[in-house]
């Protein structure tokens, strides 16, 4: 395996689009590599940083060329802590440093003539929105597609004009919101994104699921989803651990002595169980 | 990024953290390209209210600090406590467990009508503000003030490392002091110091406070290994740790010492 | 056997008056780092007026990785330029070190860290160090420390990735040449004379003597960890043992073979220049294995002290093919409450796992 | 003006600690002339209490951040004393190294932190940078400079850590010592910049008698690790006889203990100094020729009892600090290996007094250390307390020539006064 360095690139923010009180939405020019094209897919990550305050994982959330102009790809970050409040405040025209894309690629031939089901919650669309994209993207390769979002508040729901452009595509994509809690205007769902499963009407039987929200979403989507049949080498999930190389040298990222960096961060269900401590 | 005012303030202290600002040397044309300072006693005969930021040092120990130090708060957009007196209570709170009636009998033979008047006990900022950010150590590190200021002008939070002073001691080979027998608290001190202390022959006093999962019941175990009582871990522990709140924490996994 | 094969490859005298030839020489072309005494310990240090190798040193309580990979290391810094961006830049190589006085479970840990950097994850800068380093290795007789567990962890007669390896008989010290670059060197300070019969004798006669010195703790070898750690992964014996653990993190960091580190940034307060490094970390360590927002998802004391055992023991032999501890008694020693890694293994290897060896 | 003029400055500044100056001045005369001492005391004696005596050193640093060198040396001492510790001959030339730091370093900050401003009519340092940026710079240079000479000895200024009973923690390596002695090397032109600087400024005069003290070395050193006291009214004491000589007592209006001459001659009102004009007094003639050369240049009189003299006095002795540090560099580089720790000869305890010249003068630390092995009992006079009463006297003195001018520059003028005795409120609070 070569050697990758930990020097990232300056890359051009295009736009940022702030989406509620705290997530951004960025659309970022590509880092200029020199030998390969900046290719990411699905479920990879870049690292992102800013000189002198740090640098951290975050998940491509639309690629390259992917309904976005070639050459540029999209990030949304969420403001917690020393680097990302400084991250959400940067400008169109200012610059962010990034490296990668990191993580495992995902081979998408193996989801061909599936059924897909997608749960995003909170921050868990970021990442699960480039997988939306791609299936979108190739329609016809894929039998009934079934995304399901949970936010805390209507406030909260991320990408909400595409999400609003998805569900216009009617029977191309089913997809269904809901939140914990809302105040009045709002017209769709209340309660956890788990419900959702309740009398869940698409097909589980060959379909591949791909889960990503906080943790205790992981446990009950989890034990639905296996209770409803599906088939958990099927069942794809996204951790999260502290990364601080992003290629599997700095070990932050160790589950079961996997590095997550470069194993995952995407794995099937299947893999996981075998790991202590990972999910 | 504007230039933010920043105020200095001190209460109950030796004023060695302002020291350590003042120590900045090298640094100090850029801190003040950095920042615009309206008050800051010590050094500059200015003095406005227009600060954002208050750098506050010292225990509150008198009831005058009280109401001063919440004047500060309702000012400052950002207050950080510099150091153990303004964090933890520091050397200051040794006295807590004393009636103020004996220790002015101690130093003033019994009088300080007129004097002098202070509050049962010296205790830190927070016991009476909110405070934001919290640059430990006695004295502060000046790195790490300078970081600070760097982060909170650059619009961002400093950050204070989560582990044990044992990290930075081991990480610059310094033979460790407890394997021979010395009181050294590292094991459960909050790092940041780049473990200066054991590197110059004195154990770690904890003037940072604990690190994030600090385990008393081990350290006791740690100084019995190195044949020495329980309770001197204990007594360590009082030398900056002894204000109410912050003793609780130790109070119950270790014997306390005789007599204190 | 093997000491059959010792006297089989090339075997020269070497006079320990030499010693100062030999430093001389490699300092031509190299950083050259011994044990050196300092106060009541020893540890690694740049040999030279007034920094005498000390052969005859029991251990170090920072193992040589810190030459590899160090404690904290630069690994590039920012320059803002005219148009506010910034560039990033490396720094120099530094000179090429060489390590004299290697035990054999310092070479074992060398050699782990390379099995480490040739997996998948791979450091250029680390291995590049290591390939362009010069290492004499020299025979322990007893063990360092009470600790040591070198014989158990077949450690103790590691020679690789040494040029020079060395049995020290007083006045003389017998060498065998491992490397071309071994020979050259060694021929540039001695006339490349053969051990005379009775040295042989008297080598035979040590490593004889030295099999006795080493008791064995373990009564199983080191391959056998894996399927106990497996086996044990739910004993008490973590908790019971954890509950004595400060959390201080030193095991981490003494340790031959732990590869960890974390990311930082620091710059100057006019935004001008900044640095990013890293610096040595380890799952003992708090806030190791927190994410943003503070959730740790190895968050007892039992779980991050039975990570650090199980990658040394299961791990990495899975992983990278060779057992992560070298059994040189570090993290023992200093352990401020002596949890011993040793009587861990001990435990769950004593016969199938759980408890069975309390 | 009119007959009434009262003048309170609430919390001095560019003093080190809280005090307030309050002047009521009636018909032309000076009714009330205070410093009030507002700070509340932590009680250090207490602090110290009980503590096992390897402690005391690091406690006592902590009363104050300035001179915290000066405060583990005399702690340091009056343990050794206690235990019947003799230092030797190199590890008293490492803790006079790491004195003579401190002396730099307290003396540069108050003169070119605290006093430049006042000499070159700026509010602070700051905007000196831009009218006086070389001043400034070698400022910020030496005092980086001192900060080194201490971090290498004791791992820092503020709060020393090296500090115990006949041994230290740390002994400089080789190359540290090399790397002070360039740098003290190159300070030379530093050093001599702030004599010329200061060497052109005139101060106003104050003339009232007073004794001064300082403990004056019995090997022929200018006075800086301690030794019998010596006053300018020809008295003497050993060490631990400072009471002989020394009286603490309360006023009402200060939290500090005051200090006047013992016995019946403290009577009368009179009043002692301490600090570099008393040093300077006692032992002029054994300062550096270098420092002898600049007090010469400076025309400071021996004789001299002004107060704002003791700002030429800084001057000199920080030639005198920076000459000494190079001294003891070369010393130390000629024989760089650690000495040998001295065990106690009296480890059950017993009395003992440990006086250092601290920068601002002299700081007694007197303590009893019982068979326990704890502090049972501790005292320390402190240099500002020392010098209060007589500071009051000289602003009563000053005060009556200021009357015809306005209120602000009144104002000034007393606070520059009490900026020359270079005041530390929390160490003479404690
Ligand atoms: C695979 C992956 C994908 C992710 N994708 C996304 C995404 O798409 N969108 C999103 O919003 N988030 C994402 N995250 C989470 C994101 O990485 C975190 O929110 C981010 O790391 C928070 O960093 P912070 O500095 O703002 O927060 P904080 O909680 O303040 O983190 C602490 C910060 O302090 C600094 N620090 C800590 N210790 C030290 C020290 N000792 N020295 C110097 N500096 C120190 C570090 O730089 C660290 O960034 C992802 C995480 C992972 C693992
Ligand atoms: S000397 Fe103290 S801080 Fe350093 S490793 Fe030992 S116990 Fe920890
Ligand atoms: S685990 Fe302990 S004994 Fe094993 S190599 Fe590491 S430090 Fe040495
Ligand atoms: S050295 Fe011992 S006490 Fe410290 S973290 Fe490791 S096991 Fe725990």
């Amino acid at each position: 395996m070569p050697q990758v360095s930990m020097i990232p690139a300056p890359c051009r923010v295009l736009e940022a689009l702030p989406q509620n009180a705290h997530d951004v939405r960025f659309v970022v020019e590509a880092p200029p590599l020199p030998a390969a094209a900046f290719a990411p897919e699905p479920g990879q990550f870049v690292m992102a940083s800013l000189p002198g305050i740090g640098e951290a994982p975050f998940c491509v959330s639309a690629l390259p060329g992917e309904g976005t102009a070639p050459g540029t790809f999209e990030l949304l970050i969420r403001r917690t802590g020393r680097l990302t409040n400084l991250l959400t405040r940067l400008r169109p025209g200012e610059t962010m440093y990034v490296r990668g894309p990191y993580g495992r690629r995902v081979d998408w031939e193996r989801f061909e003539g599936a059924s897909l089901i997608v749960m995003a919650g909170g921050l868990g669309l970021a990442p699960l929105r480039a997988f939306v994209r791609r299936a979108l993207l190739r329609r016809d390769a894929f039998r009934r597609i079934d995304v399901m979002v949970g936010a805390r508040s209507p406030d909260e729901l991320l990408f909400k004009d595409e999400l609003a452009a998805w569900k216009a595509r009617r029977d191309d994509v089913h997809v269904r919101l809901i939140v914990d809690a809302a105040r009045e205007g709002w017209g769709g769902r209340i309660g956890v994104i788990t419900t959702l499963l309740d009398n869940f009407e698409g097909e589980v039987d060959g379909s591949h699921a791909f889960l990503c929200g906080p943790p205790v979403m992981y446990r009950h989507c989890l034990k639905r989803l296996l209770a409803l049949g599906l088939y958990e080498g099927h069942l794809w999930l996204t951790l999260e651990r502290r990364m601080r190389c992003g290629i599997g040298l700095c070990g932050n990222c160790q589950v079961s002595g996997h590095y997550l960096c470069q194993e995952g961060p995407l794995f099937s269900y299947r893999e996981l169980r075998q790991l202590r401590e990972a999910v | 990024m504007t230039r933010p005012k920043v105020a200095f303030f001190s209460f109950g202290s030796c004023e060695g953290c302002q020291l350590q600002v003042l120590s900045a040397e090298d640094a100090l044309p850029d801190l003040l390209r950095a920042v615009e300072i309206v008050n800051f006693r010590e050094a500059v005969d200015e003095r406005r209210d227009d600060y954002e930021v208050a750098f506050v040092e010292g225990s509150l120990v008198r009831p005058a600090d009280v109401e001063q130090v919440q004047g500060i708060r309702k000012r400052a957009r950002i207050l950080v406590a510099l150091g153990a007196c303004a964090c933890l209570g520091g050397v200051n709170a040794i006295r807590n467990r004393r009636s103020v009636a004996e220790l002015a009998r101690e130093v003033y033979g019994g009088r300080r009508d007129g004097v002098f008047t202070t509050l049962p006990d010296a205790s830190p900022l927070s016991s009476a503000v909110l405070v934001d950010y919290e640059l430990r150590g006695c004295p502060i590190d000046r790195d790490e003030f300078l970081e600070a200021v760097r982060s909170l002008a650059a619009g961002t939070v400093p950050v204070t490392p989560a582990y044990a002073v044992c990290v930075e001691c081991t990480l610059r080979g310094t033979a460790c002091l407890l394997e021979r027998g010395v009181p050294c608290l590292g094991g459960v001190a909050r790092a940041g110091c780049g473990a200066v202390c054991p590197a110059y022959g004195a154990p770690c006093e904890a003037c940072r406070g604990c690190h994030d999962v600090p385990n008393f019941e081990a350290l006791g175990e740690a100084f019995a290994r190195h044949g020495m009582a329980r309770a001197v871990a204990a007594e360590k522990l009082q030398l900056f740790n002894n204000y109410r709140e912050v003793r609780e924490t130790w109070e119950r996994a270790l014997p306390s010492p005789s007599g204190t | 056997m093997r000491r059959q094969k010792a006297m089989d490859q090339e075997v020269y005298r070497f006079p320990r008056s030499r010693l100062g030839a030999l430093i001389e020489r490699l300092a031509r072309d190299y950083r050259v780092v011994g044990p050196v005494r300092r106060g009541a310990e020893h540890a690694w240090a740049d040999v030279g007026p007034g920094a005498e190798l000390a052969l005859d040193y029991p251990t170090t309580m920072l193992p040589p990785r810190q030459f590899f990979a160090p404690p904290r290391e630069l690994l590039f810094r920012f320059r803002r330029g005219a148009d506010g961006r910034y560039t990033c830049h490396e720094p120099e190589a530094e000179r090429p070190v060489a390590l004299l006085g290697v035990h054999g479970c310092d070479l074992t840990g060398l050699r782990v860290l390379r099995s480490f950097h040739e997996s998948s994850c791979r450091d250029r800068v680390v291995t590049g160090r290591l390939d362009r380093a010069f290492i004499l290795g020299l025979a322990c007789w007893a063990p360092c420390t009470a600790e040591a567990f070198c014989r158990d962890m077949a450690s103790l007669e590691s020679e690789a990735p040494a040029a020079l390896y060395a049995w020290d008989l007083g006045d003389v010290l017998l060498v065998k040449v491992l490397t071309a670059r071994g020979r050259e060197v060694l021929q540039d300070v001695t006339a490349l004379e053969a051990a005379t019969s009775d040295e042989q004798v008297a080598l035979r006669h040590r490593l004889r003597v030295r099999h006795e010195a080493f008791p064995s703790h373990l009564r199983f070898p080191p391959d056998r960890l894996a399927v106990a750690l497996e086996a044990a992964a739910d004993d008490l014996l973590w908790e019971a043992t954890a509950d004595r653990c400060l959390s201080c993190g030193r095991c981490n960091l003494v340790c031959p073979t732990c590869t960890c580190f974390d990311v930082g940034d620091e710059g100057t307060l006019d935004g001008a220049a900044a640095v990013r490094f890293r610096r040595w970390t380890g799952c003992q360590v708090p806030g190791f294995s927190k994410v943003a927002g503070g959730r740790d998802f190895r968050p007892t004391r039992a779980q991050q002290l039975r990570y650090r055992v199980v990658r040394k023991g299961k791990y990495m032999p899975e992983r990278y093919g060779m057992v992560g501890c070298t059994g040189c008694g570090r993290c023992i020693a200093h352990c401020p409450t002596h949890i011993s890694i040793r009587e861990i293994f001990r435990q769950v290897g004593g016969g199938g796992g759980a408890g069975a060896a309390a | 003006m009119g007959a009434r003029a009262s003048v309170t400055v609430r919390h001095l500044t560019r003093i080190e600690g809280h005090g307030n100056l309050v002047v009521e001045i009636e018909d032309g005369a000076v009714r009330r002339c205070d410093l009030e001492v507002v700070e509340s005391p932590r009680f250090f004696e207490v602090l110290l209490k009980d503590r096992p005596w390897d402690e005391a050193p690091r406690i006592a640093c902590r009363i104050c951040g300035i001179c915290s060198v000066a405060h583990a040396t005399a702690s340091v001492q009056a343990v050794e004393a206690a235990l019947g510790v003799v230092p030797g001959p190199r590890l008293r030339a490492l803790r006079r190294l790491n004195l003579a730091g401190e002396w730099l370093q307290s003396h540069v900050l108050h003169l070119g932190f605290l006093m430049a401003p006042d000499a070159f009519g700026a509010p602070s340092i700051v905007p000196l940078a831009g009218s006086h940026p070389d001043l400034v710079k070698r400022v910020l240079r030496l005092k980086r400079l001192a900060n080194e000479i201490c971090r290498t000895v004791s791992g820092r200024h503020v709060m020393p850590v090296s500090y115990h009973a006949g041994w230290s923690g740390y002994w400089p390596q080789v190359a540290e010592l090399e790397a002070l002695q360039a740098g003290l090397a190159a300070a030379r032109a530093d050093v001599a910049a702030f004599v010329a600087a200061f060497g052109a400024l005139a101060w106003p005069a104050v003339e009232r008698a007073t004794e001064q003290v300082a403990a004056v070395e019995d090997d022929g050193a200018y006075p800086m690790m301690g030794g019998p006291l010596r006053t300018t009214a020809g008295r003497a004491a050993a060490p631990s006889a400072y009471r002989e000589l020394l009286e603490e007592y309360l006023v009402e209006h200060s939290a500090s203990k005051h200090v006047r001459p013992a016995g019946e001659r403290g009577g009368g009102g009179a009043t002692i100094r301490v600090g570099a004009l008393a040093r300077y007094a006692l032992a002029h003639d054994r300062l550096h020729p270098d420092a002898a050369a600049a007090a010469r240049r400076l025309g400071l009189d021996p004789a001299t009892t002004n107060p704002f003299d003791a700002v030429p006095a800084q001057v000199v002795e920080l030639v005198h600090a920076h000459a000494e540090a190079e001294r003891l560099v070369t010393a130390l580089l000629a024989d760089p290996a650690p000495e040998a720790p001295v065990p106690p000869r009296r480890p059950q305890g017993g009395e003992g007094v440990g006086i250092v010249e601290a920068p601002r003068g002299t700081l007694i630390h007197d303590y009893r250390i019982g068979p326990d092995g704890r502090v049972a009992r501790a005292n320390c006079v402190i240099p500002t307390s020392q010098n209060l009463a007589s500071l009051e006297a000289d602003l009563r003195v000053f005060a009556p020539t200021l009357l015809d001018r306005p209120a602000a520059e009144i104002t000034h003028a007393l606070e520059m006064l009490v900026r020359a005795y270079d005041p530390c409120i929390s160490c003479a609070v404690h």
